[in-house]
């Protein structure tokens, strides 16, 4: 959501190996006007190192459903970060 | 019939409510948690995570896709999440169609889509550390060196 | 487990006995009494008849086959015999394996050999009279001009 | 069994559609030295006429497994006459 201050949040939910790898299951991230999720990715690499050898393994999902890096990211959107599922 | 739950699966009520008159066959599909073992270590149970409700809509889904491929008349699918001993149903797939075929067909395509897009995880818990399935990241010592 | 039976099949105790902790598949085929209907008449019952101990023996030795071409851990079949009302079951397969293509691919090829080899014969009983499924033979009215 | 008087039976069943159109599910049949399944099924059309249009359709076992129409039966073995099975 935009704050006074313009700033503008995402929730961003890791699952799995990738909640294990940040050492976070959720957290809200800044993102300016016209971010992308490769751009929400870039930051959260930053911030958490431990997911970047998992890069190519990962798919993403914005507002529970899979979506590319290049896919743009609102205020008030859920992001997901999904390593390969294993269900079954 | 889709669902996530917790707890147990009831694999005979879960088929058993899928049996219509006008359809002859009933093919399912059960997926159990499979003992495992290595020099040293064994699989003592596993935990299944779930991002929902994505993973309730991607069930959904996949019985539509099935609707729209083959002639059935039910689709049931269950997948338990938490911690499930080995040799326990994690997932249960139902299908009914009047004509074997299609139920055949239609219940494999099931299982093979849940691995692909449902948004579910699987965690083996050894007597060593644990495994996520499929990211073979986790504390087991194997799994640490892949760090 | 290979067994002819007469009363109802309790589907999810055949099922559960066969989970086994050095399998992950479970893959099941439930035949399932249809109803049919033509024009002025209804299918109310279906009655199988088997040439026992014949039909335990082919049943087995599906098993056998199944055994020798598939890595498969239990396969189970139990054909129900007598009257079975509609969309009641008839015949459940079940088969566990390691991997599921082999559970799938096994489930289906005993489907196939049962209506080839096993000799259990199924005699629809109409509101008209019955029919011989397979030889349509019996005393409803189509099945008599065949005489 | 080979009676006093030389002649031998075999049991013969019929099942389903077979036995309605012999109007018998169960019978003996004397045969003799040396004859074969086609012999025994010769002389049961010959009895039970209603079989006839269903020849084609058979199938036939000998002590409880297929056989052909060359097979030899002999005292004391249990025929039987399979129509189309349908079960599953």
């Amino acid at each position: 959501m935009s704050g006074m201050n313009g700033t503008r949040a995402v929730r961003v939910l890791l699952f799995g190996a990738a909640a294990d790898q940040a050492g976070a299951r959720e957290l809200e991230l800044q993102v300016r006007d016209g971010a992308t999720l490769g751009d929400l990715w870039n930051e959260l690499t930053g911030r958490y190192p431990g997911l970047t050898p998992m890069g190519d393994t990962l798919a993403f999902a914005v507002n529970q459903e899979y979506a590319g890096m290049e896919r743009r990211v609102s205020p008030g959107d859920e992001v997901a970060i999904l390593p390969p599922v294993s269900g079954g | 019939m889709f669902a996530i739950v917790e707890g147990p699966l009831v694999v005979g009520e879960i088929i058993s409510g899928a049996f219509r008159p006008d359809c002859g066959a009933v093919a399912t599909f059960i997926g159990t948690t499979r003992e495992d073992a290595t020099e040293g270590a064994r699989v003592e149970y596993l935990e299944y995570e779930a991002y929902r409700p994505m993973a309730d809509r991607k069930l959904a889904e996949i019985g539509r896709e099935i609707a729209e491929r083959w002639d059935v008349r039910e689709v049931r699918i269950v997948h338990r999440i938490g911690r499930v001993g080995l040799g326990e149903p994690s997932v249960v797939i139902v299908v009914a169609a009047p004509r074997r075929g299609a139920a055949f067909e239609a219940s494999r395509y099931a299982i093979e889509r849940i691995k692909q897009v449902v948004p579910i995880w699987k965690r083996e818990v050894w007597s060593d550390g644990y495994v996520w399935v499929g990211s073979q990241v986790g504390t087991r010592p194997a799994a640490r060196a892949l760090r």
